[in-house]
C-alpha cells in the first residue's frame, strides 16, 4: 500500500472487530488468522474508512464481515479480479483481499497470474487449510493425494499445488508464509504485506477440525519452520528454492522474496501523464477528431 | 418517389483495399454534406476472403444501408460471383477488366464500364494501388467531388509522405482518365455537396466510446471479441485524456469483476463484449444485481449461438440480456437503432446504472458496429449526467435503506463513518447476511420496483404514424432503420402502416406497447434472430399477439423485405 | 377426511444431532412398510445455528412436507421460538425441560411434554446423546416402534463398536422411561407397521446419482457447490465400481468442459450443480447446441439471484435453463417433481441427451435435494437405455447431415474412417465452417427441427383430474406434490379442481397445456420464485392467461397456501 | 501417450493435411509450426483415427481443422479442459492441444496449473506470438511491455509471464520450447512430446507479422538460443534456472524437463482396480445399499 498517504489512527487489534459475530467452527484455524489480521491493522494504524476488504466465497472469505473497513463479499474465484478494480479505482487506499485455497487457486486461478504480474497494489491474504470448508469438506488443489475426502472416497488422484511456488513465478513482489498457529507471526507478514508497495501474498496454513482430518494443528506445527537466517529475500533464485521447501523437508515459513516494482496504477499513471490527461479535458476535441 | 440516394457497393478480396476505398468515399460525402451510411462484411478468415463495403449516401437523411445497390465496383471474379444475381436491369457494374481475374457476363439492361483496375495499378508498379484507380474511375462515373476526394487523401496520405500521397493521387488520376474515355449511359450520380451540417462521421463501436466518454465515464476493463473489440480502442485511444483508466483484462469475467470492483469504489465503469462474453459474465451481473452495484455493459450482438458466426450480423441476444441469469435477477436493457443512439444511449446507458444501481445492457448489433454514418456532432453540454445518490452523511448508514422510492444512496470508501459489504448474499438493509422470509420479500421487492420508475423516466416509445393502420410494425435494433424506410415507402403506395420502435428492451413499456397495437389491425415483428425473440416477450408480456417474422442469415433486413411480408400479411 | 398421517419436527441446533435424530425416525418407519417424506431446513453458518428436521409419514402415499406439524420437538431455545407461532390448539410440542435453555409458554390448548434431554444426557455424561434421549421419548409417545429404531440403531452404530451402541441404546431408554412416566393427552400415532413394499429411502440428490448409475453414465465432472454436491458424492462413491469417471474439476466451467470432451469421446457424460454454476457453464452449453455434443447437467436450484440464499429452497432458475445462452441456442428442459423422479429422469435426461445430440437440463430443488422419501426400488432392468445413434461405416461419414429426423449419425474417435470436427463455428454438413445463408438456414433448422419429436417421444404431462374444473393448476418442480394434496383436499370439499403436472418444461407441451385449459375456467399458477418463470412461458407459448401466484421467501408451498389462493381467486 | 498400446501407420508428414486449406497470413510462423506437428506425427506414425486435436479459438486455434484426425473447435480458453475429458474418455488414443498464448494464459489460464498438476496425458502445443493475432492485434501474457496494441496504443503496463517457468512450478512432467523458424527441432520437441507418457508442453514462438511487429522472425532468431549440453532434463531445479533465461540472457531451446510420474488416468484405473470395479457391474447391488 502507498500507507504513507493514509492519515493513521490509534485503534486496539480488538478495535477492529466489526459487529458481526465469527461463524467459524470451535478451533478453526481461521480465528488465528483474523487475530494477525487485527493485530497488523492495529500496529500499522490503518484507518478503516480508507481499507477495503474484498473476498470471495468461502469460510475465509467470510473474513470482511468480522473487519471494520469497506468491504465486498464477492463471487467463488473473483475477490482478486474485483479487488484489482477497485483498487485502480482508488489507488491511495489499503486494499485486503482475503479467501481461502479452493476460492484463490482452484475456480479463482486463473486471475492469480494476471494480478501479480501486473503487481497490482493489494494485499492478498491466503487461507490454506487443503480443504473446501464451506461445502463440507471436498478436496482443494492443496489437498494432499492421500486424503480421503467428499468427492475422493477412494484418496485424492492429483499432485498438491505449491502456492509459493506459483506466487513466485507469477511475479508478485512480496511473498511469504505463516501458520494460523503463530498469529504473531501471521501479524507480522501481515504487516509487512501491507506495509509492501505492490502484489503482495501470505499464505497462511489453517487447519479445518470440522472438514480436513488429516492436516491437523499438530500436522501444520511439525511441517513449518522458521526460514533459516541469511536467507535473502531480495534473491527470487532463493526464494524460489526455499519455496520448494526447506533442506529438512519442512515448509518455510516467514519472508521469502520481496522486491520493489511500478505498480499498476503507477504504470497507468504514467501513460496519463504521456498524454497529459486531466479531469476536466474537455472531451468536445474528442468529438472534433470524427468531423469529414 | 424520386430516388435521392445513390448505393455504391465495392467488393474484392481482403486487403486489396476495399475497406479503404469505400472509407474514403463515405467521407468524402460527408464533407460534401451528404447523408452517408455504410455498411460491410468482412472475411471471416484471418486474411484474404471476400470482403465488401456499401456507401449509401443521399441528401436527405439515410435509415438503413438500402435494398441493393446501384452501382457495383467488383475487384475481382470471386465479388463478381457474389454480387451478379443482383445485377438488375439498369444497375451498373464497374470492373476490374480487360486483364482483370474475370471476364463477366453482363446482363440484359445492365451498364458496364470496364476499369483495367489491376493493368493499371501494374503498370504503376504498385499492385496495392488497384483501389485509387478504381476510386478515380468511380469518382468521375458518379459525380463523386474530386476536390473533395483529393483533401480526404491528402489528409489521410500525408502523414506517411510527399511521395505516398503524390503516387496515390497519381493512380486516382489514371482512373479518372480511364473513366472519362468511356461514354457514361447511367443516370446515377451522388447528390450534389450542401453546406455541411454539424455532423461527424463514425462507426457505432466508436460512438459507443465516444458515447461512454461523454457520458463520464471513469473506468473501462474488457476482453477483446469480435464485433466489440473498437469499443476498447477507442476508450483505450482516449480515457487516458480524461486521466481515467482503461484495462485489458485475462477474460470476461475478471473484466466484469474488475468493473464492479471500480464501480463500488465510487468510478462510473463499464464493459464491452459479444455474445459469448455476456454469457461468461452472467453469474456476475447476478452479483452487481444483488449488490446493487452500477454495472454498464455494451454487447454487440453477432451470429449465435456459441462461436456462430462471429462476423455476422444478428440480434439474438435479448434472450440473454433479459433472462440470462440464476435465480430472479433485475436489471435494464436498451437497445440502439443506429449510430448516433450508439453516442446517446452509452451516455443514457451509464446514467440509468448510477440512477438505479444495477446492471444496464446496451444491445448493438455486427452491423453498427462497423457502419460509419454521419450523425450530429454531439456536445458534451447537451448531455444530462446523473451520477449515484450520495449518503447525505447524516444519522446511520445502511446500504440497503428501504427508502421511498426503494433506491439506497450510496458512500464510497473513504466516506467517513459509512463502511458497509457490497454482498452477493441476501442480506438485510444494513448488508448483513438474513434469510428472514420478511426481510427476503421487503429485498426482492427493493430491487424490482427501484426498476418501476424506469419506463416514465425514460422516453416515450417513438411511434411512426398516427392514427389507425392496417399493419403496425414492431422492431428493434438496427432493423428500425429498415422499417422506418419500409414504413414510409408503403405509405407512399397509399398504405396504412405504423411503426413502434422500442429502446428500451426491458422493463418493457407494455402500456405503450398496447396502447400502439390497439391502433393497428395486425402487428409485425421482423427482428435478425431464429425463434423471434421481440415476438416472444410481447406475447409473454402484452396482450398483443404479434406476427412473427424472424430472419436468420447473418444479415440485416433490407426494407423490400419487410414490405413484402407486410404485403403478404394484410 | 380422517387424518393418516403424522408430522414430526425436530428443532435445535446444527450438530446437536437434529438431523440424525430424524434420520433415525425416517429410516424406521420406512422399514415398518410406511411412507415418509422429509424436510430439512439447514443453517447457512458454517457451524451451529438453527437447524430443522420433519418427517411427515403415513401408511398412504405422501406428496410433500405438509403444511405445518403436528408433533414439534425443540432441542432448545432458539428452535422454540422459530416454530412457536405454529403451536395450534390441538398440536404437540415435546421440549427439552426442564433444565433447557429455555422456559416455554405454553398456549392454550397445545400439549406439552417436558423432557429434560440436556439433563439426562449431561447425567449420562455425553451431551451428545441428547438426540437419543428425545429420541427414545417420541418413540414412547408416538408409537414410532422400539423394536424397528433399535434395528435401525444399531445397523448404524455396531460399526463404531458395541459400547457406542450400547451408550445410544442406553440413553434411548431413558428418553423412554421419562417418556413413560408422562401421562399421554394428545391422539397422534404413527401408523402401525405394515409389510413393506419393495421400497428404498433416498434423499433427492442421492437419487439422480443413482438414476445416472443406472442410466449407464460412464463419466462425471462437477465442481462442488450447495445445494447439489452430494449427487457428485454419490458418483464418487459409485461409478469406480462401474469402471466409471469421476472427476472434481478446477470450476464449473472446467466440469461442463471436460463433460463435453468425454461426450465427444463417446462416454455417457453428465454434470452437476447450482444456479451460480448453470450461470458460468452457459457459454459452453452453446458449444454443446452448436456442436451437437450428448450433454446431461442437474441444476439443483436454490434461492437466487447471485450468491442468494445458498441452502434455501426456490425454483427460479427456468429462465436461465431455457434462455440462458446467446444466440438461439436450443436445448430440453425437465424438471423433477418429487425423489422418485430424481431416479427415473436422471435416466430419462441421460437417454434423451444422447438421443437428441445436445444439453438437457434436469431442474431439481434444494428442498428435493435434501428430502428423503420412500419410493419403489428402481431396478436397473426396468429402464430403456438410449445411445446415440451411431454411423453405420456406409459411404462418406457426414457429422452433420442432413437427415430425414434431422439427427446425425455420429462417430466416436477411434472409428476408422469418420474423421471429423466438432465445432462451435457454424458449419456446413461435413463441420467445415459455412457463412452461406442457405446453409445457415438449413442448420438452424436442423437444430431446433430435430427437437420437434421430444413432445410427442417424452410421455404426457399427468393431468389430475376429469372432466371440466372451475380451476385448473399448473405448476412444476416439487410445487406439484404439493399441488396434488391440495387438489385433492379441495376436491374433497366439492370443489371442481385439476391439476396439470409438466416434467417436460422446454419444449412446451403446447397442444397439452392448452387442450388442458379449454377445461378449466380459470388457471392458477403456483410456483417459488419472484416473477413468476413458469407463468411467462405459458403466456408467451401458449394462449392461456394464467393467474400467476409465485412466492419467493426460501420455503417451498404448503398445501394449505395453494387452497387458500384458490378460493381467493375462485 | 502410451503410444505403444497405438497401431502405427505409414504415412509421409504431407499425408497428414486435411483437406481444408490453411487460412493463415503469408510468413505467419504458425505454418512452420504445422509442418513440424506433421512431420512428428508421420515419424511416429501415428494413426489419424486414433488422435484427437482439439483448440479453443484464435489463428492457432484453427489447427486441427488441417490435420487429419479426429478433433474438436472448443471454445476460447477450454481447449484443455475438454482434451482432458476426451482423453480420460479414451486413454489410448493419442491427444493433442493446439493453440495460443492468449487462448492457453490469458482467458485458459485457470485450467491450465490443474491440467499439469493432474499429469493428463496430452501434449499440449502453445503457439506462442506475443499477440492475439484473430482478434486483430491487441497484447497477450507474452506481451512485451513496450509494445503498442490495439488497446496500449500508449504501450502496456504488464510484465510479460513466463510460459516455461509457469510449466516447471505447474508440475508438466515434460517442457520444451521451440521457435517456427526451426520446424525440424519443432518437429523433434513434438514428437518427444507425443511420446512422452503424461502431460507434456512445448511452447514455440511464432512471429505474426501481421499484427506483432516488434517480434520479428529476427527477433525470435536472435531471442533464442539451444540449450547449451550437459543439461539434466530431469532436474527440476536445472530446469527451472534454465526457464528463467540462459547465461547469456538468450532463451531456452530444446527439451527443459522431462520426468515420470502417474497419469491422471492411471490414478484413475487404480481406483477402479481398488474396487474391483468393472463394466459389468450389476448396479442393482448399488439401489440395495437404500433399502431401509
Ligand atoms: C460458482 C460457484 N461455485 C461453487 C460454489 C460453492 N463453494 C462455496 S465456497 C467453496 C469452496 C470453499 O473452499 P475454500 O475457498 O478453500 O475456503 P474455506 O471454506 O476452506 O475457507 C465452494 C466450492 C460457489 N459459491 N460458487
Ligand atoms: C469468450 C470469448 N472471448 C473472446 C473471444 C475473442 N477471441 C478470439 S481468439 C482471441 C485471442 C486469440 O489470440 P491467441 O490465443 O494468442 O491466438 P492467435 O490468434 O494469436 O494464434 C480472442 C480474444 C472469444 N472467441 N471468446
Ligand atoms: S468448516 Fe473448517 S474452515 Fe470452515 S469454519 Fe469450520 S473449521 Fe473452519
Ligand atoms: S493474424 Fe498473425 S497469427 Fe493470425 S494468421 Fe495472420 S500472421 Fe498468423
Ligand atoms: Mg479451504
Ligand atoms: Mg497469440
Amino acid at each position: 500500500m502507498s500507507l504513507a498517504a493514509l492519515n493513521k489512527v490509534e485503534m486496539k487489534p480488538k478495535e477492529y472487530k466489526s459487529d458481526v459475530s465469527v461463524v467459524w467452527c470451535p478451533g478453526c484455524g481461521h480465528h488465528g488468522i483474523l487475530n494477525g489480521i487485527y493485530r497488523a491493522l492495529s500496529e500499522l494504524g490503518i484507518d478503516p474508512d480508507n481499507m477495503m476488504s474484498i473476498s470471495g466465497i468461502g469460510c475465509s472469505s467470510r473474513t470482511p464481515y468480522f473487519i471494520k473497513s469497506y468491504k465486498m463479499h464477492t463471487l467463488h474465484g473473483r475477490a482478486g479480479a474485483v479487488a484489482t478494480g477497485a483498487q485502480l479505482a482508488q489507488p491511495d487506499q489499503c486494499v485486503m483481499v482475503t479467501g481461502g485455497d479452493g476460492d484463490g487457486f482452484s475456480i479463482g486461478g486463473g486471475h492469480m497470474p494476471h494480478m501479480a504480474r501486473k503487481n497490482v497494489n493489494l494485499t492478498y491474504v491466503l487461507f490454506d487449510n487443503g480443504i473446501y470448508g464451506l461445502t463440507k469438506g471436498q478436496y482443494s488443489p492443496t489437498s494432499r493425494p492421500e486424503m480421503t475426502a467428499y468427492t475422493t472416497p477412494y484418496g485424492g488422484p492429483e499432485e498438491p499445488m505449491n502456492p509459493l511456488l506459483y506466487m513466485l513465478t507469477y511475479g508478485a513482489t512480496y511473498v511469504a508464509q505463516g501458520f494460523a498457529g503463530k498469529p504473531k507471526i501471521c501479524a507480522e507478514l501481515i504487516k509487512g504485506a501491507l506495509e509492501h508497495k505492490g502484489f503482495s501474498y501470505v499464505n497462511i496454513f489453517s487447519q479445518c477440525p470440522s472438514f480436513n482430518k488429516i492436516d491437523t494443528v499438530q500436522y501444520y506445527r511439525d511441517l513449518v519452520e522458521e526460514i533459516p537466517e541469511g536467507h535473502d529475500p531480495s534473491s527470487l533464485g532463493q526464494a524460489i528454492d526455499v519455496a520448494r521447501g526447506l533442506e529438512n523437508g519442512k515448509s518455510p515459513m516467514g519472508l521469502l522474496y520481496k522486491v520493489d516494482k511500478p505498480t499498476l496504477d503507477e504504470k497507468l499513471a504514467e501513460i496519463v501523464t504521456k498524454v497529459g490527461g486531466h479531469k476536466d479535458y474537455d472531451v468536445n476535441k474528442i468529438v472534433d477528431l470524427y468531423r469529414p | 418517389m424520386a430516388k435521392k440516394d445513390l448505393v455504391i457497393r465495392i467488393g474484392g478480396e481482403g486487403g486489396e483495399g476495399v475497406v479503404s476505398a469505400g472509407d474514403f468515399i463515405a467521407a468524402a460525402c460527408a464533407r460534401a454534406g451528404l447523408e452517408v451510411y455504410t455498411f460491410k462484411t468482412f472475411p471471416a478468415e484471418v486474411k484474404g476472403g471476400y470482403c465488401m463495403y456499401q456507401v449509401r449516401t443521399s441528401s436527405e437523411r439515410v435509415y438503413n444501408q438500402g435494398d441493393t445497390y446501384d452501382v457495383f465496383c467488383a475487384f475481382n471474379g470471386e465479388a463478381y460471383e457474389l454480387n451478379k444475381h443482383l445485377l438488375v436491369p439498369g444497375s451498373v457494374m464497374v470492373y476490374d477488366g480487360p486483364g482483370g481475374d474475370f471476364e463477366p457476363e453482363i446482363p440484359e439492361g445492365v451498364i458496364a464500364y470496364p476499369i483495367p483496375m489491376t493493368k493499371t495499378a501494374l503498370a504503376l508498379k504498385s499492385k496495392r494501388s488497384k483501389n485509387m484507380v478504381a476510386l478515380g474511375a468511380l469518382s468521375a462515373l458518379f459525380n463523386i467531388s474530386e476536390a473533395t476526394l483529393k483533401e480526404v487523401l491528402t489528409l489521410k496520405f500525408k502523414k506517411k509522405g510527399e511521395d505516398i500521397l503524390n503516387f496515390n493521387l497519381g493512380a486516382f488520376d489514371e482512373g479518372k482518365k480511364l473513366a472519362q474515355a468511356l461514354e457514361k449511359v447511367d443516370e446515377f450520380r451522388v447528390a450534389d455537396a450542401r453546406t455541411p451540417d454539424d455532423v461527424i462521421i463514425i462507426s457505432g463501436n466508436d460512438a459507443c466510446g465516444m458515447g461512454a466518454i461523454l457520458g463520464g465515464l471513469e473506468f473501462f476493463s474488457a476482453y477483446p471479441i469480435t464485433p466489440a473489440t473498437e469499443i476498447a480502442k477507442f476508450v483505450a485511444t482516449h480515457i487516458p485524456k480524461k486521466a481515467g483508466t482503461l484495462l485489458q483484462a485475462e477474460d470476461e469475467i475478471a473484466s466484469i469483476a474488475q468493473l464492479l470492483g471500480a464501480s463500488y469504489a465510487g468510478k462510473k465503469s463499464m464493459t464491452a463484449t459479444s455474445g459469448p462474453g455476456l454469457a461468461l459474465m452472467s453469474e456476475m451481473l447476478g452479483m452487481a444485481t444483488m449488490s446493487e452495484t452500477p454495472c454498464m455493459l455494451v454487447d454487440v450482438q453477432r451470429g449465435g449461438p456459441s462461436t456462430g458466426m462471429p462476423t455476422k450480423h444478428e440480434q439474438s441476444d435479448l434472450f440473454i440480456a433479459i433472462h440470462g441469469g440464476h435465480g430472479d435477477s433485475p436489471r435494464i436493457v436498451l437497445s440502439v437503432e443506429d449510430v448516433n443512439d450508439c453516442v446517446n444511449m452509452s451516455v443514457d446507458a451509464l446514467n440509468l446504472a448510477e440512477q438505479y444501481q444495477c446492471p444496464v445492457i446496451l444491445l448493438s448489433d455486427g452491423s453498427l458496429a462497423f457502419s460509419t454514418q454521419t450523425i450530429p456532432a454531439p456536445k458534451k453540454e447537451n448531455f444530462k449526467i446523473v451520477n449515484r445518490r450520495k449518503w447525505d452523511c447524516k444519522g446511520e448508514y445502511k446500504r440497503y435503506e428501504l427508502t421511498g422510492d426503494n433506491i439506497s444512496p450510496m458512500a464510497d470508501p473513504g466516506t467517513p463513518g459509512a463502511q458497509h459489504i457490497a454482498t452477493g448474499l441476501e442480506h438485510n438493509e444494513k448488508g448483513s447476511p438474513s434469510w428472514d422470509i420478511h426481510n427476503r420479500d421487503l429485498q426482492m421487492d427493493k430491487r424490482y420496483n427501484k426498476l418501476s420508475t424506469v419506463i416514465e423516466n425514460y422516453h416515450d416509445t417513438e411511434i411512426d404514424g398516427e392514427g389507425e393502420a392496417d399493419l403496425g410494425i414492431i422492431t428493434w435494433g438496427s432493423t428500425i432503420g429498415v422499417a422506418r424506410e419500409a414504413v414510409e415507402r408503403m405509405r407512399a403506395e397509399g398504405m396504412k402502416v405504423k411503426g413502434f420502435y422500442p429502446k428500451l428492451m426491458w422493463p418493457m413499456p407494455v402500456e405503450q406497447y398496447e396502447a400502439f397495437a390497439k391502433t393497428c389491425k395486425k402487428i409485425l415483428v421482423p427482428e435478425v434472430n431464429y425463434l423471434g425473440q421481440l415476438s416472444h416477450f410481447i406475447r409473454a408480456e402484452t396482450s398483443i399477439d404479434p406476427i412473427s417474422y424472424p430472419i436468420c442469415q447473418g444479415l440485416p433486413f433490407t426494407p423490400s423485405q419487410i414490405i413484402a411480408k407486410s404485403k403478404e400479411v394484410l
